[in-house]
């Protein structure tokens, strides 16, 4: 075993271990804490596939930017002052069946995919993404990049006007 | 930047939770044991309920076991950062009942000391005041030299803050023979240090955008509820009892009562009822120079007595220009060496009744800044 | 707009104008003293206390007549005076020459009650009780602060009580004596009874 | 104004409700009014222009012994002339009209009065304790109080 | 990197023959330093603070009281640990250690020297960037967790200023990259040799008519030392734990070694700040002089006491200031530094264009 | 056995099943959201996997930064949506939501 399997596995763990407390556990504030292990354990697998850029924003993004959503979502929904919040389920017959086709469609695609032969060709191991990725931002993918940032510009916009405050018009 | 304006209420459609909170009893800013109940929407304060009587000692129901003598110890202990100007007016009161005539060096002395201390008192009163905003290095400048002031008291009394000093028909001791230059070298420290407490907190333009139209008070609503001192004449009212209804020889000097007039902001917010502290440290500077040029060394400071004090039977209102306000004295006496009954105006007691009033609709942060404004003293508050 | 740039430009100055003046005070002596090492009582260093300083008091037994003056005064009852009358020829005069009329077989003064107001000074007509200017008095046991001042033994305190006893019952009895001769001598008048005791 | 003066005028005004008026030497002069017309007598004091008494110094409670009393030291900030009011209820039914509504710092005053000796003042919007406890027995400033041996199972003299 | 330098890693990885020792070492020498200076930085807070407020400061614990860190360290490690039978304790044990975590993450490309750097990866400046963000993490956990209303509302106020804080910081980091061409630090310093008018707070090395830029740079340095006051929760932007309204925010309920953590974790941060101040601006560990102590030993000296002078600037102004109100705050961030920050970017642009 | 594509296969559709469970077998929609994070990581780890392994390359990265980028404007929209859907219920649950309009 050596040095990459270890933090594989480590990481490999702790991925599905918190997205199962996400999953799983009856505080919604529980949830939203372990999403931070989650997108955290993610930017590691990042960085074992060379990818620190992504890695890097996976953390700024998805910690900095999305996890604040969420947990302030949690808090501005629900009692924020108590330390108990629950999340409602379903009925337990639905939990059951869902449950049951997930995980034999998860286990199928597993099995699936570990005897698939798949065509791997290693990629050069890149010394600095940063500047291919701007290369690439700013000549393949411009129009999409564009439309990117618009959609994120519009988006700021609308999220900021559905969730203004509203007069009494009373 | 600077247009915070009092937040109008916007009832939303999200019932964002109301929070409530219990700012004290012990809280850093409350200034001694105050417990203040807020109401929060969010960040904005919607309703404040004063909870008090954390500190009551029965003041009022002592000095009916107590001889005259015997209750200035108590008065003292009313408001505990101005203790000569508390005994001012009680010790009037009982003069007046009994008809005494005080030496005019004890007058003036009695003069020199209420001014020193209203200096000591509004040095607190800035320093915590910028404490409230965060600024803790200006707090101790200003203590630094009130402890200077201290020491002049000390070197009368005895005392540092609970001083006893001014009896029935005179003073408790003599003034020692440095007086006069070093009550002299003290002003002239207080307008060195107020300098640069000005450069440094007052017109600090983090402080001032704390500060500026936050807790606005009008002068009607400010008479309405009885407020005196700094708070009323911070909304631009000169109401100052030394002028309007002068005691001991405050008309022989030449002051002026200082009103807040909406320097950086609207007339009557906190900005206001503190620089009217501050520029009244300065006109208690000229009022002790004048007086210290006036002022008579020789002398008895006592008026002979007889050994139980027993005014005639009677009933008496002396109030006097305290630091903190109108503070009065409502003495009923029935003959014998113990009053029927004192009832005191606590001059915090009716100031900190108006902040439910001016705290509304402001943020939780103004509202300790409104607190630190009114400028109360707990002791005084409670009795 | 103006009043924008106006605001920064504030902004910054007078944050520069604050920093200059810290940065001033940075070097400047510093006013604290190092209380324990330099001893406001000791002249050498620190402050030094003005001498009518009101802390702790002091009552010289050798002035103090028990004349409970002092207790009377005292505002918060922290006094404690108890006596005993001195028997005639007994008594050694105080130390400024006055007759001593009451031995204090008492005098405690409660610290944990004084608040130090000197009423109690005003009162003594013999200036026994004073106060001084010490001022450090930790304990670890509230019952320490009582301080008793009164040096009498409670073995001297039973001989004087005995004395006492011995004189009340023999002039008890030279009163009972005269009594009886003076209702002998008038029948129809009697004298009014001395009361015994006083403080 | 004289309260010689003050005292005609309200005379004038309200008759029968304006029960003494006593100017002695070592008393500051005071009328006394019945607490039924305290009210109105209030409102005439603080809106009449002459008067215009719109600073409420000092409402205190007293206890005469046989009754309660409250006293009101009025002043006027711009004439700079002081009065006092007083009135007098029985000790069985101490009930005052309360002048909060006319000066607002009215309000802690009638509250401590009512808190030290259970003087109640009809028309207060929230007339509780306000020193003491809320839950505390008694009226301390009553010259009949005896004071109790136990408050929640602590001595009370410490 | 194009030039190849011998690092300390490889000297020492050289001199022990073991990768392993190597690594070990150049895990443990930021802790250690960070230790180190942590305590140096308590005693200077205590200090200096004396000093401006004309005290003497601690006095008693060793010869001048230089001792009083390392005793206020034992007292917290001795104290009684609580955790409020209220609180969600799974999350309030975890909030102090986040927080700890997120600030010494930073130290990994903080380059001390141009030969020492525990990992010079190519985007030093975004990594420090963020694990700035973890730490909001931290925050909401440990203000939520402890079930205590100020320490929610600390924690809500801390969120909303650091996340406002870090646009105009990310919009002068993002200046500074466009000057550099580079977002290794190692690299921005280097560029910054030679005297100190290389340096980017005088617009970096260029001809004379880099004197039309040096307002804007002066102007990046600014706001960049106002954005990190507030990222570090310091006055005057210190309301998520401002002690005269909130008691002290998120770590009301904290004590012992958990509040020693978040003590940590604010000194650390301090550092981290000042570093990429003397980094960005200031040439990191170049010598001011030109060749004059320049050298990779000399660079240790020369960042540590540029970084220490911004440490000290930290703990001057929170001795100076009051505090702003949380709305202020706000303003302050949205309607001045981040339009000014944009301004600050479009004139380096161009001038990075032109030149 | 060293580490190869099929892991990182694996653990991503361990991720998307657990994601799903979230979407399908929540009341509170910001449960929802928080599953729709999981699977929008799992087709990231799926992205960068393959340019990896597959040959992709960079372009992988391009993909998944726009992934990302769509997340976070996915994420401010939906609690914007979700505060709107407070304010009008006093509560989350998305399947009690029946009205477009109050």
């Amino acid at each position: 075993m050596d040095l990459i399997t270890i933090i594989f596995y480590f990481f490999a763990v702790l991925i599905v271990a918190s997205a199962a407390v996400v999953v799983f556990s009856k505080n919604i504030m529980y949830s939203a804490f372990a999403l931070l292990f989650t997108f955290f354990g993610v930017a590691a697998i990042y960085v074992l596939l060379n990818a620190d850029f992504l890695a890097l924003t996976q953390i700024m993004i998805y910690i900095g930017g999305i996890l604040v959503l969420i947990i302030f979502g949690v808090m501005l929904t629900t009692r924020i002052t108590g330390v108990d919040i629950k999340s409602g389920l379903m009925g337990k017959m639905q939990i059951g069946i869902t449950g049951a086709a997930l995980a034999i469609l998860t286990i199928t695609m597993g099995v699936m995919y570990s005897n698939v032969k798949w065509f791997t060709r290693d990629s050069e191991p890149l010394k600095d993404t940063i500047s291919p990725i701007g290369r690439m931002l700013l000549t393949d993918y411009l129009l999409a990049f564009e439309a990117a940032s618009v959609l994120l510009l519009i988006a700021i916009i609308g999220a900021a006007m559905i969730a203004r405050r509203k007069k009494n018009i009373n | 930047m600077s247009e915070t304006k009092r937040i109008e209420f916007e009832y939303s459609q999200i019932d964002s939770e109301r929070m409530r909170l219990n700012v004290g009893p012990q809280h850093p800013s409350t200034h001694g044991v105050l417990r203040l109940e807020v109401e929060l929407d969010g960040e904005i304060v919607t309703e404040v309920v004063p909870h008090i009587g954390y500190l009551h000692r029965c003041f009022e129901k002592h000095c009916e076991k107590m001889t005259y003598p015997q209750v200035i110890p108590y008065i003292d202990r009313m408001d505990y950062i101005s203790a000569m100007n508390n005994e001012w007016p009680y010790v009037m009161g009982i003069e007046k009942l009994m008809g005494i005539e005080i030496p005019e060096k004890v007058e003036y002395i009695r003069l020199i000391f209420a001014e020193l201390n209203r200096i000591a008192n509004h040095q607190i009163a800035i320093a915590t005041f910028g404490l409230d905003a965060g600024a803790f290095t200006p707090f101790l400048y200003l203590f630094r030299d009130r402890e200077f002031i201290l020491s002049i008291f000390e070197k009368a009394s005895g005392g540092r803050l609970l001083y006893n000093y001014f009896w029935v028909g005179g003073l408790a001791a003599d003034v020692h023979k440095e007086f006069k230059q070093d009550v002299l070298a003290i002003v002239k420290q207080v307008r060195e240090t107020n300098k640069e407490i000005a450069d440094l907190l007052l017109y600090n333009k983090i402080f001032i955008e704390r500060v500026a139209n936050v807790g606005i008070l009008p002068a009607d609503v400010a008479i309405n509820y009885g407020c005196s001192g700094p708070v009323v004449r911070g909304s631009g009212l000169a109401f100052d009892l030394r002028k309007d209804a002068p005691y001991s020889f405050y008309d022989r000097f030449d002051f002026d009562v200082i009103t807040g007039h909406g320097e950086v902001g609207t007339v009557g917010d906190c900005f206001d009822r503190n620089i009217v502290r501050f520029h009244e440290m300065e006109q208690s500077c000229r009022i002790i120079e004048q007086a210290i040029e006036q002022m008579p060394m020789e002398g008895d400071v006592r008026e002979k007595l007889p050994k139980k004090i027993r005014p005639p039977k009677g009933e008496i209102y002396t109030k006097a220009e305290n630091p903190k306000g109108e503070l009065g004295f409502y003495i009923v006496s029935n003959g014998t060496d113990k009053p029927e009954r004192i009832k005191s105006r606590g001059t915090s007691f009716v100031n900190l009744s108006v902040l439910p009033e001016i705290s509304k609709g402001y943020l939780f942060a103004d509202l300790i800044m409104i607190l630190g404004s009114i400028d109360i003293v707990l002791g005084e508050v409670d009795r | 707009m103006k009043k924008y740039l106006n605001n920064i430009w504030l902004g910054i100055y007078t944050v520069l104008i604050g920093m200059k003046i810290t940065f001033v005070h940075l070097f400047a002596k510093n006013v604290t003293v190092q209380y324990p090492n330099k001893h406001p009582l000791d002249k050498a260093g620190g402050d030094k206390m003005p001498m009518n300083a009101r802390n702790r008091i002091f009552n010289d037994m050798e002035l103090c007549n028990g004349c409970n003056g002092c207790a009377r005064a005292c505002p918060v009852n922290c006094i404690t005076v108890e006596t005993l009358k001195v028997v005639p020829g007994d008594a050694p005069p105080l130390k400024n020459g006055e007759k001593r009329g009451l031995w204090v077989t008492n005098y405690t003064i409660d610290f944990a009650k004084c608040c130090f107001c000197g009423l109690c000074i005003d009162p003594c007509p013999t200036e026994a009780i004073k106060m001084t200017t010490e001022f450090e008095y930790s304990q670890y046991d509230r019952g320490n602060l009582l301080y008793k001042f009164s040096k009498m033994t409670d073995e001297q305190i039973k001989q004087k009580k005995e004395l006492l006893a011995n004189f009340t019952a023999e002039k008890a009895k030279k009163e009972a004596e005269a009594k009886k001769a003076a209702e002998q001598a008038k029948a129809a008048e009697a004298p009014k009874p001395e009361t015994g005791d006083g403080k | 104004m004289l309260a010689q003066e003050i005292y005609e005028k309200l005379k004038a005004e309200f008759g029968d409700a304006i029960i003494e008026f006593k100017q002695e030497p070592f008393f500051d002069p005071f009328v006394q009014v019945a607490p039924e017309k305290l009210f109105d007598i209030s409102l005439y004091l603080r809106d009449t222009p002459e008067l215009d008494f719109d600073y409420l110094s000092l409402l205190g409670g007293m206890d005469y012994k046989e009754n309660l009393g409250v006293v009101y030291h009025l002043y006027s900030i711009k004439l700079k002339h002081s009065f006092i009011l007083k009135v007098t209820v029985s000790k069985d039914n101490p009930v005052v009209p309360s002048v909060e509504r006319i000066w607002r710092s009215a309000d802690w005053h009638e509250r401590e009065a009512y808190d030290m000796f259970g003087i109640r003042f009809e028309g207060h919007h929230n007339l509780i304790r306000i020193l003491c406890p809320y839950d505390w027995e008694g009226f301390p400033l009553r010259k009949d109080y005896v004071q109790p041996d136990e408050y929640h199972g602590m001595k009370v003299p410490y | 990197m194009e030039h190849q330098i011998l690092t300390f890693y490889d000297w020492v990885a050289k001199l022990s023959s073991s990768e392993l020792v190597a690594l070990i070492l150049i895990v443990t020498l930021p802790l250690v330093f960070l230790i180190v200076y942590a305590l140096v930085a308590i005693l200077g807070e205590l200090k200096i603070s004396a000093f401006i407020q004309e005290r003497l400061g601690p006095m008693r614990t060793g010869p001048w009281g230089i001792i009083q860190p390392v005793a206020e360290v034992v007292k917290l490690l001795q104290k009684e640990d609580i955790t409020p039978d209220a609180a969600n304790k799974p999350l309030f044990n975890m909030a102090p250690f986040l927080m700890f975590t997120a600030a010494y993450a930073g130290f990994a490309v903080i380059p001390f020297s141009s030969h020492f750097v525990p990992a010079g990866i190519n985007l030093g400046l975004f990594y420090i960037f963020a694990m700035g963000s973890l730490a909001v993490i931290g925050l909401v956990m440990g203000g939520w967790a402890s079930n205590n209303k100020y320490s929610l509302l600390g924690a809500l106020r801390s969120v909303a200023q650091i996340v406002s804080y870090e646009i105009p910081a990310a919009i002068v980091i993002l200046s500074i990259v466009v000057l550099a061409s580079s977002m290794n630090l190692q690299v921005i310093n280097a560029n910054q040799g030679g005297w100190f008018w290389n340096w980017y707070v005088f617009g970096g090395p260029g001809s004379i008519w880099k004197l039309l830029v040096i307002p804007f740079t002066f102007g990046m340095f600014l706001l960049y030392l106002i954005a990190s006051l507030a990222e570090t929760n310091r006055t005057p932007f210190d309301i998520p734990e401002g002690e005269s309204e909130i008691v002290a925010g998120y770590h009301t309920e904290y004590s012992g070694m958990k509040f020693a953590m978040f003590f940590f974790a604010e000194y650390a941060n301090m550092f981290v700040v000042a570093a990429l101040l003397s980094i960005l601006f200031f040439g990191g560990w170049n010598s001011p002089f030109g060749d004059f102590m320049n050298g990779p030993i000399w660079g240790v000296f020369w960042f540590i006491s540029k970084s220490f002078f911004f440490v000290f600037v930290q703990i001057w102004l929170r001795w100076t200031l009051p505090r702003l109100r949380v709305d202020q705050l706000m303003g302050v961030s949205w309607k001045v530094m981040t339009p000014v920050a944009f301004l600050c970017f479009f004139a380096v642009g161009l001038w990075a264009m032109l030149k | 056995m060293g580490i190869g594509l099929t892991h990182y296969l694996i653990l991503s559709v361990i991720l998307f099943g657990l994601g799903m469970f979230a979407i399908i077998t929540r009341k509170n929609a910001i449960m929802v959201l928080m599953g729709l994070e999981l699977v929008l990581n799992s087709a990231n780890i799926n992205f960068i996997a393959f340019a990896k392994y597959g040959g992709m390359n960079i372009e992988g990265h391009v993909a998944a930064i726009f992934v990302i980028i769509l997340a976070a404007a996915e994420a401010a929209v939906a609690l914007a949506i979700v505060l709107n859907i407070y304010q009008n219920y006093k509560h989350v649950n998305v399947d009690e939501i029946d009205r477009m309009k109050e």
